[in-house]
């Protein structure tokens, strides 16, 4: 079979999934149902992606978005035992409204885009080959040499991703102990073994202090 | 490879993320009672910071990380008022934050990990900076919004604000990725700005240069909060705490001024005949609504919210304008919307206590009788706000008129003046209630007695005064700054 | 030895000095020093007034002229107070300090019970002042200070008596008609700057003549002669200052003031301004034959018109005032007919009989205790002689008796109009003529019923001195008591009153027949009124003038003016001596006629109903319809609630909804992307952009 | 500092106003005591400028120019000609009365009304001595804020409406004036207005120009339609607040046309003087008969303030006719010049009539004319200054009210008979609504028992009133002073707009 | 033989069938953020097509820092949500309108 064919075939094949699953996402009845629609729609643009030979994304998409984002989301509409038919109330009222606005925005960008020019543009080489290498050393190259600045940037990002996470999220409740790294590292060995003389007959009124704790 | 230089140039900003990440740790290692130690080492940080802007200033644009960052004048400037309204925010925020217990070390991480995104956008020369310093901004705002975790208000603005956020960074994305295709027909496809400025000349599809133009418009009309993308604007103001909604107004629109300029001039500059227009009829659409609405509003916050959709459409003047003169005109504009705008909600914060949120404009009456000079510093906001002269503000206002005449856009000044005069009036009613109302019965309206915040707060509202009677060197800061 | 301008500023400001000592200092001068210092005031401007005018009569003095000051100076135009004194200036100098002298003597009697004395002083005295600034003003616009200045005085005693409500209402009549005058006194003032460029009289009269051929054009169209524009404008301010038909409404009811003031202001002196204006711009009206026809006919109208309504009054001082309106009818006839002098001429003979006369009318009414209505009173004539005596002096003086003095002022005037041919001349002598037997008519009627016949009033006893007191404590507000009833009998009153009646009959019996030959005739009044050959009559007069004697008895001609007079005599002595029912009678059987003249032909109705009444309609209809509906409440008002409703309804987009905000944001991509594509890759909307 | 005049002039009651508000609402009486001597020194200084000014030469004097936004070219420019020293002169001298009129009446945070009127003052002589539009401009709008200030603390019961009316009524009109002028900024390239009055503009541009001058300065002279706010701000604000507004702030409108619409669009002026002379007029006549029915007292001298208003846009209107009609500079400049003595004129005589008016306001509270009656019963004196500011306010020869009326009234039969004759119905009517205010409220018997406990003026009032007479009196004797002091300004202005543009 | 089209068209697509999204979830936040993911999607599906069509690096480079943000991103758009679920007991958008106007 002409692979150039077979591609057609496995775009329209997998590019049909990826639309259908996208319309799943958003008609689905049930939350996590809609979840995994999407994490078929990732799936499926991931082969896309397969074959415009940019394995790296491809993969990365599952593994970003399939292994860590989908499953966060799954966790989250899990946990917040959401009452489903409440929330799709008005769906079909609003159906229509959708479908209007979106065949609109449709229509004009496919409109404006200027299809026709692009429908010109043919698959090329695999410019990581022409570059003689793999797809991942080829964007990996650009990442640490040109693209250096906004790789760190996004090492802050994900930075700020964590710290709003847990300043958001992170309840300390009264009954919780924490660890004080502060507390551990200033630690002194005098504090830990409290050397107490007493006198042998006397009885004991004072308690001994217990350990200290932080519950701030 | 990133050499000395580069580092060098990016000083402030590896500086500022060495700070943040320190502040991190102090917070952890800090007792409880040290914690308010934070404040007074987060201003610090800032302030050394704008010493090494000034300090560091050249005349020249210099690039670092192979033009991923662009050191220029602009982008020096707006960092310096960025960095100065994040100082002044902090200060203002001290005592509200003491009051409802957030003055925590994740405010402060947040707060600078937000001026690092601003400073970043300002700086960018490659979309990717652009789109990784609009997110570094957003997120930390997103969260900063939703830091008073057990109101009702703030996770309600936060998932707005968030939602649409998404949405617009989404849609920005969109348009760049459309660019970023355009540039490559016919050329070499490319993300940075300086190479895109020349697409216009080569592409051989420029419908698909300007459809991705559309599309970012949308990401930066958001940013700015101009109609119709404003809806965010007013409920994340109210829903905000107070210090947040000071940040979001005043720093974070000097990034979004900044944003648009690096977009629409340095990328899309050749396109600019096709993207005036669109600006001049987001202008009009913002500067309607904003005026509009605003009048009817009870609540200051809200108020203050849609004043700034009108504010954003003055600026969008100047930049319709597309002229160096006109980038002048609005980045003047934004320094001075933000001073007015610290100001403002400075006075907000002055007047908070624990349980008295000071929102409602209600909660003004007979402010000159309990505190004559906040209701005096109030009133320089107002009226700068309102573009009344001596103060800054109309300066302000009159550049942008001027860079829009100077564009043959006369009409759109007109439209510009005559709402002018609509919003005049909300800004007189605020005096008013002030003013010209009695206190309400058993209203306990006082300024705190904080001395930082009142000195600083002073210095902020005359500073509008000031820049009013002597506003030439800013100006000629600004327009130095675009070559002229 | 000519004429220094001290004296003359001395003249001006020696009444001032008094006003303002009085006024201020009242307190410190009390009611002695401050009738002392204004009626030396005064009297000083006397003195120096006969002065002036025998040096210029007979000490050769040349004609002063000259300005005190330049009031402003702008380009070429300057404007001046200055003096121009001539015999004209002398003649009104003369007459107004006199009667001023006289009123200000007469009041020390008149207003002794008076809570405003010094203020009374203070006010007459700064009259005279103004007064003086008219008479010897030598430009317009010193003329025009001078004719407000003294409207002003006029307004402010008139409501001397400002408790009353008539008496407020009368002054307030009395300025406004008098700015309808100033309305176009002041338009004529502005069009002989405009065609002569000064408003020096010198200047003025000296280039009139090239008046002649200019016009104005006041629509398309039509041409205005100027002259005649300027002529008519002019005498409109006199027609207000001089009471004419039909301005004339405002001096009955000035009558509210104080009598001296109705003898001195509205009576002697300011009311013949008018005249003495005319005849001052003498140079200007002969050029405009259409304006002194215009003159004419209003005075005409104003000598017989008036007259009549003064039959009618009971008040003996509005019969007084109905007979000045009349009076000044017959100067402003004359100086239609073009006789100025004849006219200025029976302004000072007028001045004397008619402030005598008012002055008498205020002694009856010290003695009748304010008590005004002639039908309760006569036969006064044995309560108070001297009275009589002068009253019946004035009356046949104001009747025109022959070798009174009114008898040659009037007289010539009659004897002008008969020569005169201009356009409406017939009517005015009819009128004139007319005007003699009704002046007489009333004048008679009104001796007769305030000093002959039965008593109508009855005296009761007084109990006590302290009720006097109360009553002096009201004095001014008469009409509170029953009327026709006294305390006391009727007495003479003191010597300051009786003595300005003598001083003031002498003048009446007598200046007449001194003074006619050279002033009525000879040209007395030399280079001051300038009369053209073709008008002049009393030119043709002075021809069969064969001296005062002479003239008079020619006056006992029964088929002229004295016919009429003995007429009037008859009947009246008829009626009023002889049948006192005859005149109920009369009065039932010409019921309409005398209605018509009761209600003064409806004039002051149709003014208060179409000006007063109507004027507020139209002010409250501006106010309502133009200020508040239109302006305020539609585009102001209408303005800012569209401005509210319009943020209502956008406000409600900000649905709170996070989809409605998403909806918004889409929707405006949208319509960006498709403005961009309906107006395709062009320059979208390159009009609005201009590059 | 002889070099500095004018800034002194200007900055000295500004820089007063601090220590004033210093003082604080604890020390009432130092804070008068320290504005009354600001406003005092700020007179001696301005009668040293009159010393100083040169009236022969007539053209700008005393100039100081710095360069103020060195980008934009404008300049911190200020000089003065005769027309503005004497509004100068008249802003400084009604400074020291309103100061005077406020002492013991304002007894809620007198120290802050005392500098409100400080700034103001200054804020206002600052108007008058502006070489530099967009100062001129500034200083234009900055007036607003005192003002509004107050008027909205001091004022009436529904002194808010009012204020906001006048702040955004004001506002709305000179922010045209601010796009024409930032439109003539593109041309020209500088604010000057020496450099404006020179440029070359086609009569569309003049005409554009023209309206959007004509809108700002019709409010605030104010001219029908635009004068309803006038009324409302007059009756709801403090005696002094009235005094200034009617007596200085009217005044930038018609000064506004003097420098503005005249040297810098004179064609344009030119062609449509016939609107600013329809309008005038029927400010005279409508303004007349509604003032006539008006029952608050301050409203009925409010409407009679726009019709005199009227006279000063005449006058300055119909010297266009003149010059370019019929080429007869002297009645031009008696037109001009009436303008402007009736701008001097109507600053002392509405100044006084609106203190009289407070004076009744602080004995009864009540501004309707039927609640009072027989006044002069109780306050002879008072009303010795009522009887003469009302004869000066409908007119009368020897007051103020009379010379600059008479001027324009002469100068406008010049350019047409019919405008002569509605002009002079001010005689009329101008007589009719004082008189009768008069008449109402002075005359009679006493009516109102609240009347008959009113107090005759004290000493301070006293010394208020006589001041505005004495002005009020000197003016209408002697013009030639003030006419002298600006003939040689308004001859050059004349000459001027004899030249045409296009 | 597939052309740039095919994936431009395919991101079109998915971009409205995110929008479509957007409209007729007026209710589950969850949704809204799923749409908004779809949309994301799209963005790198243009991005991965043009520099492959293209030849260039820079689209896929943009694409991995995407990727890297909405991590970022969905984490704190979930804890926003989870605290909006703690505070309001619900994430239906309907019932999120405290403010408006």
């Amino acid at each position: 079979m002409n692979p150039q064919l077979l591609q057609l075939i496995c775009f329209y094949a997998f590019g049909f999934v990826t639309v259908a699953a996208a319309l799943s996402v958003i008609t689905l009845k049930n939350t996590v149902h809609a979840v995994l629609a999407l994490v078929l729609t990732f799936f499926s643009a991931a082969c896309l992606w397969m074959l415009l030979d940019a394995e790296f994304l491809a993969l990365a998409l599952i593994v970003v978005y399939v292994g860590a984002v989908m499953v966060l989301f799954l966790f989250v509409v899990m946990m917040l035992d959401l009452d489903q038919e409440k929330l799709r109330e008005g769906f079909v009222k609003f159906l229509p409204v959708g479908l209007i606005v979106a065949a609109a925005m449709l229509a004009e960008m496919l409109g404006l885009i200027g299809v026709r020019a692009m429908h010109l543009q043919v698959m090329g080489a695999d410019p990581a080959a022409v570059a003689g290498t793999s797809n991942t050393a080829w964007l990996g190259r650009a990442l640490y040499t040109q693209y250096l600045l906004p790789f760190e940037v996004a090492a802050l990002i994900l930075t700020v991703g964590v710290v709003a996470a847990v300043a958001l999220t992170l309840r300390q409740r009264g009954d919780a102990r924490y660890e004080s790294a502060s507390q551990q590292v200033k630690v002194n060995p005098r504090d830990r073994v409290r050397i107490v003389k007493m006198a042998a007959e006397r009885p004991v009124d004072e308690t001994p202090a217990p350990p200290q704790e932080s519950k701030s | 490879m990133p050499t000395f230089i580069d580092i060098l140039i990016m000083a402030p900003e590896f500086y500022l993320v060495a700070a943040a990440c320190l502040l991190l740790l102090l917070d952890a290692f800090m007792k409880p009672e040290q914690r308010p130690m934070l404040h007074w080492i987060s201003i610090v940080v800032l302030l050394v910071a704008i010493y090494m802007l000034i300090a560091g200033q050249s005349e020249q644009t210099v690039t670092a990380f192979g033009d991923m960052f662009v050191r220029d004048r602009v982008a020096d400037i707006l960092k310096i008022f960025a960095l100065l309204t994040t100082v002044l925010v902090m200060v203002y925020a001290r005592p509200y934050l003491i009051d409802r217990k957030l003055l925590i070390g994740e405010f402060y991480t947040l707060m600078i990990f937000a001026v690092i995104g601003i400073m970043l956008l300002v700086s960018a020369g490659n979309l990717v900076t652009v789109y990784l310093g609009l997110e570094l901004l957003s997120l930390s705002s997103y969260a900063l919004v939703a830091l008073n975790r057990d109101a009702r208000l703030p996770s309600e603005a936060a998932i707005k604000y968030f939602v649409l956020g998404a949405l617009a960074s989404g849609m920005l994305l969109y348009g760049m990725s459309m660019v970023y295709g355009a540039s490559g027909m016919g050329g070499t496809p490319s993300l940075d700005l300086a190479q895109l400025h020349n697409v216009a000349t080569y592409t051989t599809t420029p419908k698909l240069l300007l459809f991705g133009l559309i599309f970012m418009i949308v990401g930066i009309g958001f940013k700015l909060g101009a109609a119709p993308f404003h809806m965010w604007i007013p409920d994340v103001y109210q829903g905000a705490p107070t210090p947040v909604t000071t940040l979001i107004a005043s720093g974070s629109k000097l990034a979004a001024f900044g944003m648009a300029y690096r977009l629409l001039s340095s990328g899309m500059g050749d396109l600019s005949q096709h993207w005036q227009l669109m600006l001049a009829v987001l202008a009009v659409a913002s500067l309607a609504i904003g005026n509009l609405v605003a009048i009817v509003q009870t609540n200051l916050k809200r108020m203050l919210a849609y004043s700034t959709i009108s504010h954003m459409g003055y600026l969008l003047l100047g930049l319709a304008a597309a002229g160096p003169e006109g980038y002048a005109a609005a980045m003047f504009y934004a320094i001075s919307y933000a001073l007015m705008g610290a100001a403002a909600f400075g006075v907000m914060l002055a007047l908070t206590r624990a349980g008295f949120e000071c929102e409602e404009i209600a909660d003004l009456k007979g402010l000159n009788q309990k505190s004559p000079w906040m209701a005096f510093l109030m009133l320089l906001a107002m009226f700068s706000l309102a573009g009344v002269p001596p103060l800054f503000g109309f300066w302000a206002k009159v550049l942008v008129l001027e860079a829009a005449i100077h564009a043959n856009m006369l009409w759109l000044a007109i439209v510009g003046i005559v709402f002018a005069i609509i919003g005049l009036y909300y800004y007189l009613h605020v005096i008013k209630v002030m003013y010209f109302d009695k206190p309400a019965e058993g209203s306990e309206l006082q300024a705190k007695p904080d001395a930082s915040l009142r000195v600083v707060l002073s210095l902020n509202a005359l500073s509008l005064l000031v820049l009013g009677l002597y506003w030439g060197p800013l100006l000629g800061w600004c327009r130095s700054a675009f070559g002229l | 030895m000519g004429l220094s301008t001290s004296i003359l500023l001395t003249i001006a400001l020696a009444p001032l000095v008094g006003c303002v000592l009085a006024g201020f200092l009242g307190k410190f001068l009390g009611r002695a020093g401050s009738h002392t210092v204004t009626i030396l005031g005064v009297a000083i401007s006397c003195a120096l007034s006969f002065y002036v005018l025998y040096q210029l009569t007979l000490g050769g003095a040349e004609t002063y002229n000259q300005n005190i000051y330049t009031w402003f100076q702008i380009g070429h135009f300057n404007a001046s107070v200055g003096f121009l004194v001539d015999r004209l200036t002398a003649m009104m100098l003369v007459v107004v300090s006199f009667v001023s002298l006289l009123v200000h003597v007469y009041t020390i009697g008149y207003m002794a019970d008076d809570d405003g004395y010094k203020r009374f002083f203070s006010y007459i005295s700064l009259f005279t002042f103004s007064m003086f600034m008219l008479v010897m003003s030598n430009n317009f616009m010193q003329l025009f200070f001078g004719w407000e200045a003294v409207g002003l005085v006029s307004y402010l005693l008139i409501g001397f008596w400002y408790k009353r409500p008539t008496a407020i209402f009368a002054n307030l009549k009395a300025f406004l008609v008098n700015r309808v005058g100033d309305f176009g006194f002041l338009l004529g003032i502005a069009a002989v700057l405009y065609f002569l460029g000064t408003l020096d009289y010198a200047t003025v009269f000296g280039s009139a003549p090239s008046l002649v051929g200019k016009t104005l054009q006041i629509t398309a169209g039509t041409q205005w002669d100027a002259a005649t524009v300027i002529c008519i404008c002019l005498f409109i301010g006199a027609m207000g200052k001089s009471a004419q038909v039909p301005l004339h409404v405002w001096l009955p009811d000035s009558m509210e003031g104080p009598t001296p003031i109705s003898a001195l202001i509205h009576a002697a002196t300011m009311v013949t301004a008018g005249i003495f204006m005319v005849a001052r711009m003498s140079p200007l009206f002969e050029l405009s034959q259409s304006a002194l026809s215009f003159v004419m006919v209003i005075g005409a109208t104003t000598a017989l018109f008036t007259g009549l309504i003064g039959i009618v009054q009971n008040d003996i001082k509005r019969v007084v005032a109905y007979s000045t309106l009349s009076q000044l009818g017959y100067m402003t006839v004359a100086l239609g007919v073009s006789a100025y002098s004849g006219a200025v001429y029976h302004l000072m003979t007028h001045a004397f009989f008619k402030a005598l006369l008012f002055l008498g009318a205020g002694s009856v009414i010290i003695a009748m205790h304010h008590e005004q209505d002639m039908r309760y009173m006569g036969g006064l004539r044995k309560y108070m002689p001297i009275t009589w005596i002068t009253m019946w002096i004035g009356s046949l003086a104001l009747c025109g008796v022959p070798f009174f003095s009114g008898f040659y002022s009037k007289d010539a005037i009659i004897e002008a109009v008969g020569e005169s041919h201009r356009w409406g001349s017939g009517y005015a002598y009819f009128c004139v003529m007319a005007g003699a037997l009704v002046t007489s008519l009333y004048t008679f009627r009104q001796m007769y019923l305030t000093f002959h016949g039965k008593e109508r009033f009855t005296v009761v006893a007084h109990h006590g001195h302290a009720h006097h007191d109360a009553h002096e404590d009201h004095h001014d507000d008469h009409g509170h008591h029953e009327p026709g009833v006294l305390e006391h009998a009727p007495k003479e009153s003191p010597w300051v009153v009786t003595l300005p009646l003598v001083l003031l009959a002498i003048p009446s019996l007598l200046v007449g027949f001194f003074t006619v030959g050279p002033m009525l005739f000879g040209g007395w009044f030399g280079q001051a009124i300038h009369v053209d050959e073709a008008n002049n009559v009393l030119g043709e007069l002075a021809g069969e003038f064969h001296g005062a004697v002479s003239m008079a008895l020619h006056g006992f001609n029964p088929v002229g003016p004295f016919g009429l007079v003995l007429l009037a005599f008859v009947i009246q002595t008829y009626i009023y001596l002889f049948n006192p029912a005859m005149a109920g009678k009369i009065k039932s059987a010409l019921k309409p006629l005398w209605t018509v003249l009761d209600r003064k032909y409806w004039v002051d109705d149709v003014y208060f109903a179409v000006f007063a009444r109507g004027g507020l309609k139209l002010g409250r209809l501006f106010w309502k319809a133009g200020d508040t509906a239109v302006i305020d409440d539609t585009m102001v008002n209408g303005s800012v609630s569209l401005v509210h409703r319009i943020a209502a309804m956008t406000r409600r987009l900000q649905s709170g909804y996070l989809y409605h905000y998403a909806f918004a944001m889409i929707l405006g991509l949208i319509l960006l992307l498709g403005g961009y594509w309906f107006f395709g890759s062009g320059p979208i909307g390159s009009g609005l952009v201009g590059q | 500092m002889f070099n500095h005049l004018l800034s002194l002039l200007i900055w000295l009651p500004v820089a007063g106003a601090i220590p004033v508000l210093l003082a604080g609402s604890a020390r009432p009486n130092l804070a008068r005591w320290l504005s009354l001597l600001v406003a005092v020194l700020t007179f001696a200084v301005s009668l040293f400028l009159l010393v100083q000014y040169n009236p022969d030469t007539g053209g700008m004097q005393l100039t100081e120019s710095y360069l103020w936004i060195a980008s934009w070219g404008v300049h911190y420019g200020l000089a003065v000609d005769g027309i503005s020293v004497a509004l100068i002169l008249m802003t400084t001298f009604v400074g020291i009365l309103v100061i005077a009129g406020a002492w013991e009446v304002i007894q809620d945070k007198p120290h802050q009304y005392m500098a409100a009127m400080l700034i103001l003052e200054g804020l206002l002589i600052g108007v008058f001595c502006a070489t530099d539009a967009l100062l001129f401009y500034a200083l234009f709008e900055a007036i607003l804020i005192p003002m509004f200030i107050l008027i909205g603390i001091w004022g009436g019961p529904r002194r808010v409406y009012a204020t906001l009316k006048f702040f955004i009524y004001t506002f709305f009109g000179s922010v045209f004036m601010l796009i024409a002028l930032l439109y003539l900024y593109q041309k020209a390239h500088t604010f000057d207005l020496a450099t404006l009055a020179a440029l070359p503009l086609t009569m569309k541009e003049q005409s554009w120009i023209f309206f959007a001058f004509l809108i700002a300065f019709a409010i605030k002279v104010p001219m029908v339609p635009v004068h309803t706010w006038l009324p409302d701000a007059h009756v709801e604000a403090p005696t002094g607040g009235s005094v200034v507004l009617a007596a200085v702030m009217l005044k930038i409108g018609g000064y506004g046309f003097l420098r503005f619409s005249l040297p810098i669009v004179p064609d344009a002026s030119e062609h449509f003087a016939w609107v600013v002379i329809a309008l005038s007029l029927i400010a005279v006549v409508y303004i007349g008969y509604v003032a006539l029915v008006q029952e608050d007292m301050k409203k009925l001298v409010a409407y009679s303030s726009v019709a005199h208003m009227g006279f000063v846009t005449l006058g300055i209107f119909i010297a266009f006719m003149l010059v370019r009609g019929s080429a007869n500079i002297d009645m031009a400049q008696l037109g001009m010049q009436g303008a402007m003595v009736q701008m001097i004129s109507h600053g002392f005589v509405s100044g006084a009539m609106f203190t009289c008016i407070g004076v009744l306001y602080d004995r009864m509270h009540t501004r309707s004319i039927k609640d009072y009656g027989g006044v002069i019963n109780v306050m002879p004196w008072f009303g010795f200054f009522y009887v003469l500011f009302a004869m000066a306010n409908c007119g009368l020869p020897g007051t103020s009210g009379f010379v600059g009326e008479f001027m324009v009234i002469l100068a406008s039969f010049a350019a047409n008979p019919w405008i002569a004759l509605f002009a002079a119905f001010t005689l009329i009517i101008g007589a009719a609504y004082t008189l009768w205010l008069v008449k109402r409220v002075l005359w009679g018997d006493i009516t109102n028992p609240h009347v008959a406990e009113m107090k005759e003026i004290n000493g301070r009032e006293t010394f208020v009133l006589v001041a505005f007479a004495a002005a009020v009196l000197a003016l209408g004797i002697w013009p030639q002073p003030l006419v002298h002091l600006m003939d040689s300004s308004v001859s050059q202005l004349v000459h001027q707009i004899a030249i045409h543009k296009i | 033989m597939i052309t740039l089209s095919h994936y431009i068209v395919l991101g079109a697509v998915l971009f409205c069938i995110a929008v479509a999204g957007l409209f007729i979830n007026r209710k589950n936040v969850i949704v809204l953020l799923m749409s908004i993911e779809l949309m994301l999607l799209a963005v790198n599906m243009n991005f991965v097509a043009f520099s492959r069509f293209l030849g260039d690096v820079s689209g896929q480079v943009f694409v991995f820092f995407i990727l890297t943000v909405a991590a970022a991103e969905a984490a704190i758009g979930l804890a926003i949500l989870v605290l909006l679920f703690r505070n309001r007991s619900t994430i239906n958008i309907a019932d999120i309108d405290s403010m408006k106007g």
